[in-house]
Parts: C-alpha cells; sequence; structure tokens
C-alpha cells in the first residue's frame, strides 16, 4: 500500500512541533484549530441564543418591556469600545506580521485597555441592575409581565458568558504582550498573535449580536 | 508565513463602516416597523459579523477550508433554532383542539 | 391474545387494534430483514470460510471483480435498489403511522371532558358532575372521552396500555389526550414519564363500566361521600367569591372582557395578533394576565399565581366553558347529553 | 502492497527495538505523555474502571428486577441507581470509549502521522475527563443523584433533593474533553494525512471518526450551557425552565436532545467504523461500495442532528414539529441500512477466517440490524405514543449502544490489541467470550421489547406481577453478559504478559498502521509513508498469495 520513499531526516525549525512536516503545515494546523474552537463557541453561545428566540417568540411583550430597562445609550457606546478593540487587535496582528515589535506591544496594550473599558462599563450596568432589583431571584421586583424574569436571566446568562470570555481574552491578550515585549515573535513567526486576534474578534461577534437582541427591542 | 498582510486602509475604512452600522442600527431602533426591526437589527448584525470575519478574521484571504469552517456554526445554530421554533411556532395550530 | 401474542396487552379502546395492526406490519417488515441479513450472513460465513475458498484462488475476471469491489455497474445498481426499497418502506411506515397519530391526537367532537391532576405521586382525576378520584378513573364504556390533564409539581405522563394511550402532563399548561373504550373491566394506568421517589408507585386503574353503571357510581357520589356540585357549579362559586363577576360582566361592559363564548373562539390582543383561547390560555389570563392583553382593555387584573389550586382552576375553566359558545349553545356533554 | 506484505512475513519485527510502551518508564512517564498511543492506554485503564462502575450498577438494578415488589434496595436507591448507571455509561464510557481510544491510538497512525495535530490538547482532554470523574465520584460518594440521565426540568431544578448539581457539573466538565478530542481529530484528518492519502483513500474508520468528532464539536457545546442554565435554574430559580415562572420545561428537552440524540451516534458511527475494517480484512476482500460508506457515515452525522424531537413525541410538543421530527427520523435510517447491506455484500466471494474480532462482526451487525429495524417503531409517531419511556425503549437503545457499540469497541480492541500491546490475545478464550456475551446480552435484552410492548414503564422500582417472567429472563442473561464481559479483562491482562509476540501485521491486513511495529515506535513510522492505492486491497493481496 505505500512505499517509504521520503528519507530525509527530520529536522525541526525554532518553533516547530515535532509532529508536524514544516512551519507551514504547523501554522496552518494552529489556524484551522482555533477556526474549530471558535465553531465550538459558536454552539456554546447557541443553545443561549435558541432559548432567547424561544422565549422572545412566546413573550414578546414581557420582553419589550424588560428591554427597555437597559440603557441602550450605554450599549452602543460600548459596542464602539469593543469594535476599536477589535481594530487595535487587527492592528496589532499586522505588526507581527510585518515584525515591528514596538506596534505590536502598543495595539495589544491598547486592545487590553479597550477591552477592560467594556468590562468596566459593563459593572456599572450590573450594579444598576442590582441596584433596582433587576437581578432575577429572590429579590426580583418588576413592574409588568411576570416573565421579565426570564429577559433578565436571560441578559445575565449571555452578557456574563460574554464577559467570562473576555476575561479570558485580556489574560490571553496579557501574556501575548509580555511575549512579544521579549520578542518572541518575528514576521516568520506570530501564529500565538493571530490565534488570539481570532479569539478576540469571536467574542467581538458575539457582542454584535447581542446588543441589538438585548437592547434594541423598542418598538416590536 | 506568506500570510497575506492587509493594508491599513482596508482595516481604517471596515472599522468606520462597523461603527456607521452601529449607528444605524440604533437609530432604526427608535422607529416602530413592528416585526420589521427585528429583520433590520438582524441584518445590520450580520453585516457587521460578516465584515469581521471576512476583513479582520482574514477569511477573505484564507484557503477556503477555513471559510467552511468559519461558516460552519453559523449553520448549525440556525438548524438549532430552526428545528426548535418548529415546535413553538406551530403548538397553536392543533385542529380541533377544543373537541 | 393467544399464548405467542401473550405480550400484546388487552385491546380496550377503539384505536387499540389500530396501534397493533401497524404493529405486526412493522414486525413482520422487521422480521423479513432481521432474518434476510442475519440469514446471508450465516450462508456467507459458511459458503466463503476459508477451508472452502483456495487462498490464492484464480484470479477473478474484471467484470466480477468490479461488481465485488463495489463500483462496477452492478454494484452501483445495488446501492440504488438496497437504498430505494427501504427508503419506499420507510415512507410507508412515516405515512401509517403519522395517519394513526392524527387519530390519537384528535379528540372527535362532542367527547366527554373529564379532568386530570398529576402530582407527586398521585393521580386527581375530576368528573364534571364534580365527583373526584384518586387513582381510579371510572369510565363509561363506548363513549368517546377527553382528558385535559395538568400537574402541580414535575412532568408525569399519562400511559394506559390498554388503550395505547400516552401522553405527559407538564406543569404550567394544559395537554390533552383522548379514547374510546371498547371493553368494561379494570386496566392498568401507569406514571411513564419519572418524577421522583415513587415514581413507580404513581399507579391507578381505570375502569371501564357500562353507561348505566357509571351513571348509577355518579350518582352515589362514586361510592364515596354525597354527589358534591358540579365543577361548573364549583367554578361559578369561585368566580363569585374571587370577584372575577365584578369586572367580566357577562355584556362585554366591564372592566375586563366578557368571557361568553371565549372558550375556542380567536382573540384579538392588544398591540396587535391573535391568540387561540383554548384552556391554557384561560389558564394563562388567570395566573399572568399581563401576557396577554385582550384589545381594548386596560391591564390592571391583578394575578392569582398561587392563590388557586390546579383543581380550582379546572373548575373555572368548567364553568368557563358553560358560558358557551357565541351560537349559545354547546355546554359540555354530560354522559346524559353524549347518550342521546 | 507488496512492501506490507514483506511485513507481515517479517518476524518480530524487531523485538530489543524501543517502542512506545518501553521508550520511558515511570508513573511521570505516562501522566506527563502527549504520545497520542500513551494517552489512548490512559484513556482505556479510566473507561475501563468506569465499565466497570456502571456494570455494578447495572447488576444491582437487574437484581432489583428480579421481583415484582421491588425489596432488594428501596425506591430512592433504585432510582439513583439507574441515573448513575446512565451518567457513567454514557458520557463516561460510551462517549469516549471508541474515539477517545481506538480513535486516539490509531488515527495518527493510520493517517500516517507522528501524532494528532494538538498533542498537548490531546492530553488536557483527558484531564478534563478525569476531572470530570472526580465531580461524579464526588456525587456518587455524597449520596448520588436520582434524576434520571436526562436530568428534565423542573424535576431537577426544583423537585429532586439529591446530588444534582455535581453531577451536572461532571457532565458539563466531560463535555470539554469529547469536545477537544473531536476538535484535534477534525484538524488531524484534514492537515496531517500522509503524502498520497487523499481523502478517498482513507480508511473507513477515519471517515467514521471524523463523522463523529463533528458531531462532538457541533453537539457538545450546546449541552454544556444547557447544563449551564440548569444550574442557574436549580440554583437561583431564574425562570428559564420554571413554568411557575413563565419558563417552558419542554425547552429543556429540546436543548438537551438537540446534544444527546446526536450523541448516540458518537456511540455507534465509531463502531461502524471499525466493522468495516474488521469485515473487510477477515473475508479477504475489498470492501464493497466504499464511497457509500463514507457518504452514510456523514449522512449520519448532518442528519443525526434534524431528529432530536422524536425524543419528544408525547412531551407536549407541537403536533406538526413531531411529524417533522417523525419524517427526518427514517431519512436517518437509511444510510444505516446502507451499511449493513455494504457489509453482508463485502462477505460474498471472500475468503472468510472465523477470528474473534470477526465473530464480533458478525453479533455487530445483527444486533445492530434488530435495533435499527426497532428503531423504525418508535420513529413512527403513531407508534411511539404507545412504546415511548416503556422498556421497548430501553431494549432498543441497548441494542444499539450494548449490541452496537459495546461489540463494536471489544472486536475493534481484540483486532487492534497485537498493534497496541505487541501481544497476542488468547484466541480460544476470545471466542468463548463473544459467544457468551452474544447469548447473554439476546437473553438480558430481548424479553425487554416484550415487556415495553406489553406496557412495562421505563425506571419503575416495582411492577404489577404479570411482567415478572421476563424480568426474570432477562435478569438471568445479565448475569451470562456480566461473566461474558468479565472474561476479556481477564485474559487481555494476561496476554500482556504471557500473550504470545505478535508481529507487525499478525492478521496480513491493510492499512499503514501495520506497517510498523507492533508496538510502533514513539514517532509511529522511521519514515513518513507515501500512500499510492486505495484502501483495502485484498485481492491483490490474494492474488499475490496465489
Amino acid at each position: 500500500m505505500a512505499d517509504h520513499a521520503q528519507a530525509e531526516p527530520h529536522t525541526l525549525a525554532p518553533h516547530q512541533q515535532h509532529q508536524f512536516e514544516t512551519m507551514e503545515q504547523q501554522q496552518e494546523t494552529s489556524t484551522l484549530g482555533m477556526w474549530a474552537f471558535l465553531v465550538t463557541e459558536v454552539m456554546f453561545f447557541g443553545g443561549l441564543f435558541g432559548a432567547y428566540t424561544v422565549y422572545r417568540y412566546l413573550y414578546p411583550q414581557a420582553f419589550s418591556a424588560a428591554s427597555h430597562h437597559l440603557n441602550y445609550i450605554i450599549g452602543a457606546i460600548n459596542t464602539g469600545v469593543l469594535i476599536g478593540s477589535s481594530m487595535t487587535m487587527a492592528l496589532a496582528v499586522r505588526a507581527a506580521q510585518l515584525g515591528n515589535r514596538r506596534s505590536q506591544v502598543v495595539f495589544l496594550l491598547l486592545t487590553i485597555v479597550l477591552g477592560s473599558t467594556f468590562l468596566g462599563i459593563k459593572v456599572v450596568e450590573y450594579h444598576d441592575k442590582f441596584v433596582h432589583h433587576l437581578v432575577p431571584g429572590a429579590n426580583f421586583r418588576f413592574e409588568g409581565p411576570r416573565e421579565s424574569q426570564i429577559f433578565f436571566s436571560l441578559y445575565f446568562a449571555m452578557t456574563g458568558m460574554h464577559a467570562v470570555h473576555m476575561i479570558i481574552g485580556i489574560g490571553m491578550l496579557s501574556t501575548l504582550t509580555v511575549l512579544a515585549w521579549r520578542g518572541n515573535f518575528s514576521s516568520q513567526y506570530y501564529t500565538p498573535v493571530e490565534l488570539g486576534g481570532l479569539y478576540w474578534h469571536f467574542v467581538d461577534i458575539v457582542w454584535i449580536y447581542l446588543f441589538p437582541l438585548l437592547y434594541l427591542i423598542r418598538g416590536g | 508565513m506568506s500570510e497575506h498582510v492587509v493594508p491599513f486602509k482596508i482595516y481604517a475604512v471596515i472599522f468606520a463602516t462597523l461603527l456607521l452600522l452601529t449607528l444605524v442600527t440604533v437609530d432604526v431602533a427608535t422607529y416602530n416597523f413592528g416585526m420589521m426591526n427585528i429583520y433590520v437589527a438582524l441584518a445590520v448584525a450580520t453585516t457587521k459579523a460578516t465584515l469581521v470575519i471576512l476583513y479582520f478574521m482574514h477569511v477573505r484571504y484564507a484557503p477556503a477550508l477555513v471559510a467552511v469552517f468559519a461558516a460552519a456554526g453559523f449553520v448549525w445554530l440556525l438548524l438549532l433554532l430552526t428545528f426548535a421554533l418548529s415546535d413553538f411556532l406551530t403548538r397553536g395550530w392543533i385542529v380541533g383542539f377544543m373537541g | 391474545m393467544n399464548r405467542f401474542l401473550f405480550f400484546i396487552p388487552e385491546q380496550a379502546s377503539s384505536v387499540a387494534a389500530q396501534v397493533d395492526l401497524f404493529f405486526y406490519f412493522m414486525v413482520a417488515v422487521s422480521g423479513f430483514f432481521s432474518l434476510l441479513i442475519a440469514g446471508l450472513i450465516v450462508f456467507f460465513a459458511f459458503r466463503y470460510h476459508e477451508t472452502r475458498v483456495e487462498a490464492g484462488r484464480p484470479a477473478i475476471d474484471d467484470r466480477e471483480h468490479a461488481t465485488t469491489h463495489g463500483h462496477g455497474q452492478g454494484a452501483v445498481m445495488l446501492e440504488i435498489v438496497w437504498t430505494v426499497i427501504p427508503f419506499a418502506l420507510a415512507m410507508v411506515m412515516f405515512a401509517w403511522g403519522t395517519s394513526l397519530y392524527f387519530t390519537l391526537v384528535r379528540p372527535p367532537a362532542g367527547a366527554l371532558q373529564l379532568y386530570a391532576v398529576g402530582k407527586q405521586w398521585m393521580w386527581k382525576f375530576q368528573h364534571p358532575e364534580g365527583v373526584r378520584e384518586i387513582n381510579e378513573l371510572h369510565v363509561p364504556l363506548g363513549q368517546d372521552i377527553r382528558l385535559t390533564m395538568s400537574s402541580e409539581d414535575v412532568i408525569h405522563s399519562f400511559f394506559v396500555p390498554a388503550f395505547r394511550v400516552k401522553q405527559d402532563v407538564v406543569p404550567g399548561r394544559y395537554t390533552q389526550t383522548w379514547f374510546h373504550p371498547t371493553r368494561t373491566g379494570t386496566f392498568h394506568l401507569f406514571c411513564a414519564e419519572y418524577c421522583g421517589t415513587q415514581h413507580s408507585g404513581m399507579i391507578g386503574s381505570v375502569t371501564v363500566m357500562e353507561p348505566r353503571d357509571y351513571e348509577a357510581w355518579l350518582a352515589t357520589g362514586g361510592g364515596a361521600a354525597v354527589p358534591g356540585q358540579s365543577l361548573a357549579q364549583l367554578g361559578e362559586r369561585l368566580f363569585n367569591e374571587r370577584a372575577c363577576s365584578t369586572c367580566h360582566l357577562p355584556n362585554g361592559q366591564g372592566r375586563g372582557p366578557s368571557l361568553v363564548g371565549v372558550l375556542g373562539s380567536t382573540v384579538k390582543l392588544e398591540g396587535g395578533g391573535t391568540v387561540k383561547a383554548d384552556e391554557s390560555y384561560v389558564r394563562e389570563s388567570i395566573l399572568n394576565p399581563m401576557a396577554k392583553i385582550v384589545a381594548g382593555y386596560v391591564p390592571q387584573m391583578p394575578t392569582f399565581q398561587g392563590q388557586l389550586s390546579e383543581e380550582q382552576l379546572l373548575e373555572l375553566i368548567a364553568y368557563v366553558r358553560t358560558l358557551g359558545a357565541k351560537d349559545g349553545g354547546a355546554a359540555p356533554p354530560t354522559v346524559a347529553a353524549a347518550k342521546e | 502492497m507488496k512492501t506490507s506484505h514483506a511485513l507481515a512475513e517479517d518476524p518480530g519485527s524487531a523485538p530489543q527495538e524501543f517502542n512506545y510502551l518501553n521508550a520511558d518508564y515511570g508513573v511521570r512517564s505516562w501522566l506527563l505523555t502527549i504520545d497520542h498511543k500513551r494517552i489512548a492506554i490512559l484513556y482505556l485503564v479510566m473507561i475501563t474502571i468506569m465499565f466497570s462502575i456502571g456494570g455494578l450498577f447495572a447488576t444491582a438494578l437487574r437484581i432489583e428486577l428480579l421481583t415484582p415488589t421491588g425489596d432488594f434496595v428501596q425506591a430512592d436507591t433504585y432510582n439513583k441507581l439507574f441515573t448513575m448507571h446512565g451518567v457513567v455509561m454514557i458520557f463516561f464510557f460510551l462517549i469516549p470509549s471508541i474515539p477517545a481510544v481506538l480513535g486516539n491510538f490509531l488515527l495518527p497512525l493510520m493517517l500516517g502521522a507522528r501524532d494528532l495535530a494538538f498533542p498537548r490538547i490531546n492530553l488536557l482532554s483527558w484531564y478534563i475527563y478525569i476531572v470530570g470523574a472526580i465531580f461524579g465520584t464526588y456525587a456518587i460518594i455524597a449520596g448520588g443523584v436520582d434524576t434520571g440521565w436526562t436530568f428534565y426540568t423542573p424535576y431537577s431544578t426544583s423537585s429532586s433533593q439529591t446530588q444534582v448539581i455535581p453531577t451536572v457539573l461532571a457532565g458539563f466538565i466531560v463535555g470539554f474533553s469529547s469536545i477537544l478530542t473531536g476538535l484535534n481529530f477534525i484538524v488531524t484528518t484534514h492537515k496531517m494525512r500522509a503524502p498520497g492519502l487523499t481523502w478517498f483513500r482513507l480508511p473507513l474508520f477515519v471517515w467514521a471518526i471524523y463523522a463523529t468528532s463533528l458531531i462532538q464539536m457541533l453537539a457538545t457545546p450546546v449541552l454544556a450551557i444547557t447544563l449551564v442554565l440548569l444550574l442557574l435554574e436549580r440554583g437561583l430559580h431564574i425562570g428559564i425552565f420554571d413554568p411557575n415562572l413563565g419558563g417552558d420545561p419542554v425547552l429543556f428537552q429540546h436543548l438537551f436532545w438537540f446534544y444527546s440524540h446526536p450523541a448516540v451516534y458518537i456511540m455507534i458511527l465509531p463502531g461502524m467504523g471499525v466493522i468495516s475494517e474488521i469485515v473487510t480484512c477477515f473475508s479477504r476482500n475489498q470492501i464493497f461500495g466504499y464511497k457509500f460508506i463514507c457518504f452514510s457515515s456523514l449522512g449520519i452525522a448532518a442528519i443525526g442532528f434534524l431528529v432530536w424531537g422524536h425524543h419528544l413525541f408525547v412531551s407536549g410538543q407541537s403536533v406538526y414539529a413531531g411529524v417533522l421530527f417523525s419524517l427526518l427520523s427514517y431519512l436517518v435510517a437509511i444510510p444505516s441500512a446502507i451499511k449493513v447491506f455494504n457489509w453482508t455484500a463485502t462477505l460474498y466471494k471472500g475468503r472468510i477466517s472465523w477470528q474473534t474480532p470477526m465473530l464480533y462482526v458478525f453479533g455487530f451487525i445483527g444486533l445492530f440490524t434488530i435495533g435499527g429495524l426497532t428503531g423504525l417503531f418508535l420513529a413512527a409517531i403513531g407508534l411511539d405514543v404507545h412504546l415511548t419511556d416503556t422498556y421497548f425503549v430501553i431494549a432498543h437503545f441497548h441494542y444499539i449502544m450494548v449490541g452496537g457499540a459495546i461489540m463494536g469497541y471489544l472486536g475493534g480492541l481484540h483486532y487492534w490489541w497485537p498493534k497496541i500491546t505487541g501481544r497476542l490475545y488468547p484466541e480460544f478464550w476470545a471466542k468463548i467470550a463473544c459467544a457468551i456475551i452474544f447469548l447473554g446480552f439476546n437473553l438480558t435484552f430481548f424479553p425487554q421489547f416484550l415487556l415495553g410492548y406489553m406496557g412495562m414503564p421505563r425506571r419503575y422500582h416495582a411492577y404489577p406481577p404479570e411482567f415478572q417472567v421476563l424480568n426474570v429472563m432477562s435478569t438471568a442473561g445479565a448475569s451470562i453478559l456480566g461473566i461474558g464481559y468479565f472474561l476479556p479483562i481477564v485474559y487481555l491482562i494476561w496476554s500482556m504478559r504471557y500473550g504470545p509476540k505478535a508481529s507487525s501485521n499478525p492478521w496480513n491486513a491493510t492499512g499503514l498502521e501495520w506497517q510498523t511495529p507492533s508496538p510502533p515506535p514513539t514517532h509511529n513510522f522511521d519514515r513518513v509513508p507515501v500512500v499510492t492505492q486505495e484502501a483495502y486491497d485484498y485481492p491483490a493481496m490474494e492474488r499475490n498469495v496465489g
């Protein structure tokens, strides 16, 4: 069935792992792996979107009433902040591709700052909900349809799960910043930065859907 | 490592478009179009997500396989939503329920 | 049932024979294919056993070679055959099974309306005449019986093997099933959805009686205490006690919409949209009045969540049902009415 | 072809050489290994332990059901036993069994790769499995859980007083092990194939594992998030699944079965892959309808996602959704039928030998056929009303999972045992065990079909006396089955030390895994193999023998 034709010895490049033939194979494989991971993430959030869709269909009035208690201006600002962080992340990857260590570090730091800003604003919003007894559970008080609690449950589950991903992302970016600072990456090898970027953009995409679905149920 | 390096200009244009679309979706939401509101909001969100995937995430410059993977999650999510809704949307249809 | 078919439960309802007929068909088809596959495997395993086939037998000629490799023309034909035939059979099964299902889920018009409430771990039944039973259900022979069911706690499932009916009983809403007993006797009633420690103790019996005996039984209050008021009468009393009647005036001039003829009608909602007013809708409107507001009314009704038991809700619904349809008639048939 | 034939005659294939087993010693070298073959062994150890625990629960269940009144254990204990039997067997044995043991060991070998794409993630998956197992064990020791493995709300969220939270956490955690394994296999299959190994030259086991991995990746995350919502609901009563607050318990069932029905295919598809490998080897024949089998694997994986609603036919789901799911359930039966016919046709004009793995194949095809056909009964929505939640369902899925998946697993374990350990298993005892398992299995589960039609509901601690005869038969069968499962554990362990040394290719099989020594060296191949032919060219091999 097979010949053992290739006889060249298996020598490894500096960042190459033993199971790969070439750096190119390693890079393509890692990228594909990250995309595969993001597929699982889509399905992970997908369960929440499924629950959201069903309940929004079942209780449109309750969802609308509850959504009016979210501040869509703050939500829009946060959307802008997150898109900005995606932009700086894309530029960090670009800097890595060009082998520019300094701007790589700067853009990574900017991304961390914007991500933290997003989380800070989120904390303010959560605090506001807490003060107004809009956190589901024993202390939930809401004048209006009973199912509004389901909206807030989903709101906290979805944005909370998103925030957890943001926190993980910031941790990851911090590691990348240190590595970039130390000069671990070059225009020949920057796969970790690229993968970090893919993850960060994905988290951005989740928010791009969460924002209109949660904050912008104004009319119907 | 011969990845495509995207020019800064493209990133800038995409960034500006994303911000613009955010403003659009906020603005549209202040009008009441009934059921259309949600469709418009989802269309705008999908446009934004597609831009991020194609440019920020480099799918436009990547092998087809990556594009397949990128689409797979969303397609499967749609299957989940569609078939779950097939129950909830048709529950009220039962003929002769009242006897 | 003869002793070879001992596992076929008694056929005590109108659908039982239909279900069994379909089952026999399925057994025949599956039996044929099981025996076919098993027979072929055994035959091949012996016929082509290595002791009967020479190693390095003469090279198979090309045409046959292609077939045994599974990509000659003959092979593709085979693949098509064993794709299309199972597909066709599957579609027959689907069509048959589905038409049977529509029989099972559509209660005939004019069925006798009974109510059931499941709770850990008992079944409570209510007859329209007001008789209540626990874990026993008495029904008249030869009559369509519709059962509207809810649960006080977790999911249960109403299962009477002799009738071939099963329906989950879900808290927070009503589900229904129906049957037409064709044989007198006492039959097993099981809870079929796991519901906790005494799940296997949530069993009871359905007793099918001659209509005459059933009436006599009803008249003595199910052999228990004094015959009470009918469900609708109990509901009417609640309707007044809880002051529902002060707002839901029959002429539609009250603060709440009139309930005359509402059950079974289509209701226009505030903010557009309509809803089919079934029992689940009435139930929701009592417990959670803000959920669906009738067009033209102000959302001001207080919630009755936690203030009414499932049984009281059923009484109210029985009362609302007697308020009739718009044509003025159609009170639910009682035994007497349905016998005519 | 000539190469592999030459290898087959090469006795012992240099026994002095280092292989993955003796390359390194000590506990550390195992617990920190990133060699896919060693990780496969780690999984093998764990799932054997889990299988034994699940088997003990099953034994207790069958003893309990000997008498109608249920006097061996209390009702609450019985409920915990069947719940933990399900949780352990499904999440900790069946799901990882073939993929994580045989798949892990064989995928890189079959692809001609040195390892999986992500060896460290592979080890991480095993550790996640261990953490999940620790939570599961804690739940058992702390008193067990009684919700059934399906965790239906609102029972699991507001009624059960048992260890729901640790059990759900165990399922949540072990899910990530499954996700990462699937992800690893997918990427490996795409990116790590040897030169010349095109998609349609891949062994069918690889196709089956690939299809399985797709399901693991796409379905398991939904289970994970559903279990998170379940935990939130139980802990905080936030209304998502609580009918008293407007939540819909049926939504939980939708989300749960969106994973758990495809999970059935996670369990059976790899078994089908194993069968395809063995049936062609021991009938010395090209597999019949290679591409049809490939595409049927993908078809099962894809359509299998769209049939989950057939678990909800009497749940209060919409009538029309029920009909739709019934139709799709019939469609998913077709690719399975295609596989069965193709395996049978592969036997035709072969040169069949009755080695143990082949006996498992015969058993698998027969039992899977019955399991699959009885699935058609349950897909018929009108008949399912009577049959669902009865012992008919229990019998059906045990025919698929025990008669199918476990027979496939055992067949594969015997077939590749020489490759894994470098030793041959004792053929006589293996055949005896296989026969005992086949007979014991049928005696255990066939009566349950009859019990189901008679109307005996599942999860019943006590039952009406007319069901007793069949239950006693079933218990008798289970004790035979228990002996059948015990034998391989004994003789396989025995063979690791005393079994005859295996050559690199004891079955004279095709496939890259047979072209490297038994056991393989750490990096699998000394030189990267180049593939020039389609899989399973046994006829050419046969001609060479002549």
